[in-house]
């Protein structure tokens, strides 16, 4: 049974400030005790347009933000048309008095007030912060401090201002709705997908990350850029994402771990990079984070159109990873194992995963106990031979200036067919054995994943519901309203076949964020599931919970 | 020390130019590893064409990569482990082509690597269509009427681009080129080596070139008189067009502080949160 | 039955003219009256070490080379060793008087004769003309006019040389184990497959062709270019494949039928175009033709590697056609096809094949009458909309510059999602309606193919053999021998699910060119099959009749 | 004449140096068309970034092609049809950065397109990044302690490509920028138009530019002069850098006889086989 939930939902123009204020609010339901989600939603601009952010919250873990808000507070008049439908029942709207349309809206002068209080431009944006704190009985001296805290510049002008809406609300005499303050005391960090990717990536011993931006992947590479001293860490900025995965490349065969990062249309261009790291046998971790395609399609939206492509990547045969994380916790876990993953069989790892995931938000910690300490074999150097036959097809590796190569070390590394010692070949015998060798990889591979949980099985019941990604989490939502039994491949390639053995011929309902059902072809094809229902968004927003409820209630009674 | 020859079967054609190229490279490998510079310490990487098959023949280590790409992962060796020393072999279709964008980051960016190209006014290996360097009208398969198209100057793009040692050698001036790549590599910046590469079988230069090349006499007085040098119609210059001091890429990016451990990240983590 | 075959090889440096002589060896034995199939196996050097070309003749059409031959000319003392095994009981191996091995060579002075006959560098590939001719009977004259005819350089010399290998022949009284000279008059037009693939594609209307070359596909650019003035095309060798598949998109937009080619490497770098064409709805004509990967892997040999790596090209969802000729004919049709198929419904297409089709070659005469008459519906002005929602998804098209368009035409193709105007859109129910839209070609493609025989079925027999692309000219040859059902999609997106319908669920034999039984697995997806034996070659060299049907029998009989 | 404003929403941000740009292009559209081109005859493609925008907001017909490859796909336009005038918007990022080769490469063919290339020295729809036109020490998201790498000059890089017309303009000039634009686009060749874009977001370079730009007096006298004054350390020239008259790609390619239609193709292969 959900528990108590409480929504807020800021709307206006991009470039005000929304999404700060957004998650400031989310901070300060945090530091009560709240767990929080957070989500925008934002066009390709930059200032003017209509952007919105929500924060749901409540007693216990949240996995998603709710359309339907109890507190709305709209910037603009397009924000109150936008979202004055989104209004729980007994929630409260607030707007500007210009921009009233009923009496389901509260006017305040927040216009005037701006004017009022800041001799220049003001921060419109912090209204709802101030709003939020009188909704929920915060102190003034409270929100004076955070704001102090948040904003630096100006702080006068934003005291004043964020205090005089202040106490016009409090004066309104609201009913209170929602408790904010919890006692169970929650994890307090707040992150992104992202960010939550960065860390797991350099938890595995990330040194070096290449990329070009693209939403929705751009924030990994502003985040490590930003973090660079703390974590000793270098991010290129690279010409294309053609330069990014070839360099990635390059600090591959240099002994250090590298990560790329991009949406589908970059990741179109890394393809023949991606195939050279299977050739080459280089241990690429590759983030793949979708938005609705094809070609530049939607950029700020999400999807899961990419399923096939990403298990598809790159001309040629070789073995490869792909996986995607089904929670904000495993965007952390995840990162660390692919990384792990990939150096251990030497294969090219893509974690896919969506802008739902991305540039959402919420509080957790970070499970320090799944980083690994790793340590490569040093191979001595008689003969060092980079492609050495072996049983798994793993070679042992060895990297060029490290401190266990010598002067007679011939390290090569080769896009063409080569033989043991990294020379080229075309001769039809060795061919055929390094092809092979390449393919027991693929056994390793599915071997050394086993150690992982590679498939999550959330909640309980007769009806079973199939999804991978993000989408896993917009189900734990629904979850609290429906019981069903969420079934969840965390691991994609190589297929957990074994931990879902037991689902093999089951009639399941799939759930995914594309127009095909591709996920469900592809668990028809390894699973030999039966679809007794496919719930398909694909446009670009993501699956509110009671939508679920509803989808697969129905499917439940069809 | 070894004699860099690996054991691969060479099957360049007999008088091409990158016989030459290989003969300077070793050279001048042997005498950076006699001042001191550790074979193990020189990586390569090389692009797809004749010129990349250096790859099999040179004995040291490297990557043989995509064709065009090479110097892109040239540059994740050099920031991935800096004491290395990267050289990158190019051709004139992969560096200037498909490659191009590289070429031209990895000089502005100045990556302290060098790249050689070697200039064959051609695609030597898949048979000889035009490249960004062949003349206006060359026949080729894929211009059977002739190139319509006028070659870039490979210098003087370069300078424009920012690169901070600039040269010119001929495949057959061993010597002289082996000495311009050993400056090239010790440069600390982007380093860029045009090498004049006869190729026997599509673009036989080497009376044009025996007749027309001439060394510099010193070093460019600045960066116009080295574009008006590379530029001259009458003389291919050899020898160094520029050679600038600039801080290297690198180290501008470089982390104030060291890469940690695993367990170094874990307590960082367990602080941090 | 087999007919009575001959197969002859000539081996030698790269160079040498290997090719080239095997190509008049080829013509002569088409004047003749003989079905030919020519084979060449050189690798990615341009002098030098070890290249071999391989011509079969017979009566009746010859579907591939034997490699193990009748008449075997060796010129250095490599292709001695590398062929002596290859000679058919009865066969002849001439080679110089230095490289003889043992008793089954034929020592002929050549090096001593090139010397004496030219002045410089002799042509030493004519010796195997002149061989072949006097092997079979063919007279002095005949040779004469042949070698002046096809080799315009030093004429004088190369008739001298080529008469005096000719005589020395001559007296050696070989018994003639086949008669060249047939009755039935054969088709006498000798064409390669990418040949084919070009003529077709221009007889379809095709105006610019964009590439950058890449083996094997390269000379489909070096035919157009060199027939620029015949057919009136134009030809762009670009600065990559990024830039070829980018201007092909810009000249249908200009209403021009335009057309890229690659290998799996330069494709993997138009997966991001290939992904616009989707969107922008472009009917964009690709010629893939495979070889061995991943990266550079193996340039000068063949593989079907790339199949789902076709089948999957580009990020995001939307209708696309993938086909593939199973024979020389239909490579010429299919391009016709497809060129059709893409423009009717707008979308991109791809011609997979692989370089034993691309560089091979044989003798036919193209069906014309597949040449079909096209005419675009030219939609009238008012408010003219690019995307304009239609039942079946396929909307009018309209060409800036054309007689049709008027200043009052805003003709918008758009890379962003969009709405019907072309104009970009992020707003979610346009994202729906305009994905569904564009889905709906789907099954107007569909329709559409079946038109034409998206499925072949060769022969008859209990067993039944699936393959697609060139393996099905393999086993044709192999039907020679061995009864079975050979069983051809030609069509694999849209999968041709009628007409297969009959062998859902059955057992059958599948063969192909990788290491991962990828067409098998493709075909249990669709069909549902049973796979009684997977034959795979992924040595980058072609299957031999004699090998397959070994490799079917064992099947059967296992 | 339709007054070339479309109904679409314009989200530039209030201030935006692109709105000089588009009021500078519809001048010249609006001047080529009393001049007798028809609308139908003139067609621009346009990358992905800020600039892109005009794609949606420019009433005439057009690709919004991929980021950095808008000139590849103005170039098969053109090539496909060589009566349209061709129009390529693009941003620094995008056609320097992203879709560099296809710049200079175009240049180098003298195919007969415009590229204007909105320089806002930042990726400004991305929430701006540094772009190759960065200044050194650009703070954006991907550079946050300052972008390492010098900047290109475009003017003189494109010269360097062989650009038959270089010139420069000020998206707060618009009369004069609507000059150059109309010559670019009369012009017979490659012609390149760098337009200086402050954005008000991440790189407002208004006050800047009010300084530090002035008019070029006249055409420089050669190369040399032109790229000296492009790289001007005080000022930065607005005006015509380079104009020169070069026979242009689709002219030098173009096959010997029209296209036929189907009928005579059937029948030249009838014939042919
Ligand atoms: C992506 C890609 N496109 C095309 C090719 C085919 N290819 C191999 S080498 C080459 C051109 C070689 O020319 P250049 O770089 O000048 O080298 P050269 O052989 O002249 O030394 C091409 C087009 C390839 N390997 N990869
Ligand atoms: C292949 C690809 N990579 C990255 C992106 C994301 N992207 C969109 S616009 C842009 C940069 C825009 O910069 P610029 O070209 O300077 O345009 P501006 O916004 O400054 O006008 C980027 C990186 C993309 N759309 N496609
Ligand atoms: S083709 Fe030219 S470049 Fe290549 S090996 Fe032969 S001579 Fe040298
Ligand atoms: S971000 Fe900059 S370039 Fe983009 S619209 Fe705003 S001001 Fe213009
Ligand atoms: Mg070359
Ligand atoms: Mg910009």
């Amino acid at each position: 049974m959900a528990q108590k939930i409480f929504t807020v939902l800021v709307g206006g123009k991009a470039g005000e400030g929304i999404k700060k204020a957004a998650q400031v609010i989310a901070h300060l339901a945090i530091i009560h005790n709240n767990h929080v989600f957070q989500t925008d939603d934002y066009q390709s601009l930059i200032k003017g347009g209509h952007n919105f952010s929500v924060v749901s919250m409540s007693p216990s873990r949240m996995y998603n933000t709710y359309k339907q808000a109890n507190l709305v507070i709209s910037f603009d008049s397009r924000s109150v048309d936008e979202h004055k439908g989104d209004l729980l029942e007994g929630g409260l709207h607030f707007c500007d008095e210009a921009d009233v349309r009923d009496d389901t809206m509260i006017p305040l002068p927040l216009a005037k007030l701006v004017k009022t209080h800041y001799p220049e431009a003001g921060n419109m944006s912090l209204a709802s912060i101030a709003i939020f704190c009188a909704v929920m009985g915060i102190s003034e001296e409270f929100l004076k401090d955070t704001i102090a805290r948040e904003f630096k510049r100006n702080q006068a002008e934003n005291t004043s201002f964020a205090l005089a809406v202040y106490q016009l609300v409090n004066q309104l005499d609201l009913q209170k709705v929602y408790e904010l303050k919890q006692e169970q005391s929650v994890a307090s960090k707040f992150y992104t997908g992202n960010q939550l990717l960065a860390l797991g990536a350099w938890a595995a011993g990330l040194d070096c990350y290449f990329s070009y931006p693209m939403t929705p992947a751009s924030s990994i590479l502003h985040y490590l850029a930003l973090k660079r001293d703390q974590l000793g860490i270098k991010t290129v900025h690279a010409e294309s994402e053609l330069a990014a995965a070839n360099m990635a490349l390059g600090a591959c065969f240099a002994g250090k771990r590298a990560a790329v990062g991009s949406s589908g249309g970059g990741f179109a261009l890394m393809q023949e990079a991606f195939s050279m790291a299977g050739m080459v046998e280089a241990p690429l971790l590759c983030f793949l984070s979708s938005r609705p395609g094809p070609a530049t399609g939607v950029s700020t939206y999400t999807a899961q159109e990419d399923l096939f492509f990403a298990l598809n990547q790159g001309h040629g045969e070789f073995p490869r990873i792909v996986a995607s994380p089904d929670s904000f916790e495993r965007a952390f876990t995840l990162a660390i194992e692919l990384m792990n993953l990939a150096w251990e069989s030497q294969s090219p790892a893509i974690l896919l995963t969506e802008k739902h995931l991305s540039e959402s938000a919420t509080n957790l910690r970070l499970d320090i106990s799944k980083v690994d300490e790793y340590q490569l074999a040093q191979p001595d150097s008689v003969n060092y031979q980079r492609y050495q036959f072996t049983q798994s097809g793993i070679s042992p590796l060895k990297f060029p200036g490290s401190d266990s190569a010598t002067d007679d070390d011939v390290i090569k590394w080769n896009t063409n067919e080569h033989l043991e010692s990294g020379f080229r070949t075309d001769k039809a015998t060795n061919i055929k054995l390094m092809k092979e060798k390449r393919q027991r990889k693929s056994a390793a591979i599915d071997s050394l994943s086993r150690k992982y949980r590679r498939v999550e099985v959330y909640g309980k019941g007769s009806t079973k519901v199939f999804a991978y990604g993000s989408t896993a989490l917009e189900l734990r939502e629904a979850q609290k309203y429906i019981d069903f039994e969420l079934v969840v491949p965390v691991y994609l390639e190589p297929f957990p076949h074994d931990e879902l053995a037991a689902y093999r011929g089951k009639e399941v309902i799939v759930v995914e964020h594309s127009l095909n059902p591709n996920f469900a072809r592809f668990l028809k094809e390894k699973l030999e599931i039966k679809v007794k229902a496919n719930i398909l968004r694909y446009d670009g927003r993501h699956f509110d919970a009671g939508e679920l409820v509803n989808a697969i209630r129905e499917a439940i009674d069809a | 020390m070894r004699n860099l020859i690996s054991s691969k079967e060479n099957t360049w054609c007999i008088g091409c130019g990158n016989f030459g190229i290989f003969a300077a490279v070793r050279k001048c490998i042997k005498t950076l590893h006699e001042e001191g510079t550790p074979l193990a310490d020189i990586v390569m990487t090389s692009g797809i064409g004749c010129h990349g098959k250096i790859f099999d023949y040179l004995d040291i280590s490297g990557i043989y990569g995509l064709h065009g790409r090479a110097l892109a992962t040239a540059q994740g060796v050099k920031l991935a482990n800096p004491k290395l020393n990267v050289i990158t072999f190019g051709g004139d279709g992969d560096s200037l082509g498909e490659g191009l964008e590289h070429t031209l980051f990895a000089a502005k960016r100045n990556m302290d690597i060098t790249l050689i190209l070697h200039n064959n006014g051609n695609y030597g290996l898949t048979t000889g269509q035009a490249s960004p360097l062949s003349d206006f009208g060359y026949k080729g398969l894929s211009t059977p009427f002739g190139n319509v198209e006028k070659p870039f100057n490979a210098i003087s793009l370069l300078l424009e681009a920012g690169a901070s040692f600039v040269a010119r050698g001929y495949s057959a001036k061993i010597d002289h080129l082996a000495g311009i790549l050993h400056q090239a590599i010790r440069h600390k910046g982007f380093s860029f080596v045009e090498v004049l590469q006869p190729c026997v079988s599509y673009n036989n230069t080497y009376q044009l070139y025996n007749e027309h090349t001439a060394f510099l006499d010193a070093l460019p007085s600045d960066i116009e008189h080295a574009r008006a040098l590379a530029k001259d119609h009458e003389k291919q210059y050899l020898g160094i067009f520029h050679n600038e001091t600039r801080a290297v890429y690198h180290e501008l990016i470089a982390p104030a502080i060291p890469a940690m451990d695993v367990s170094a990240r874990k307590r960082y983590l367990t602080e941090y949160q």
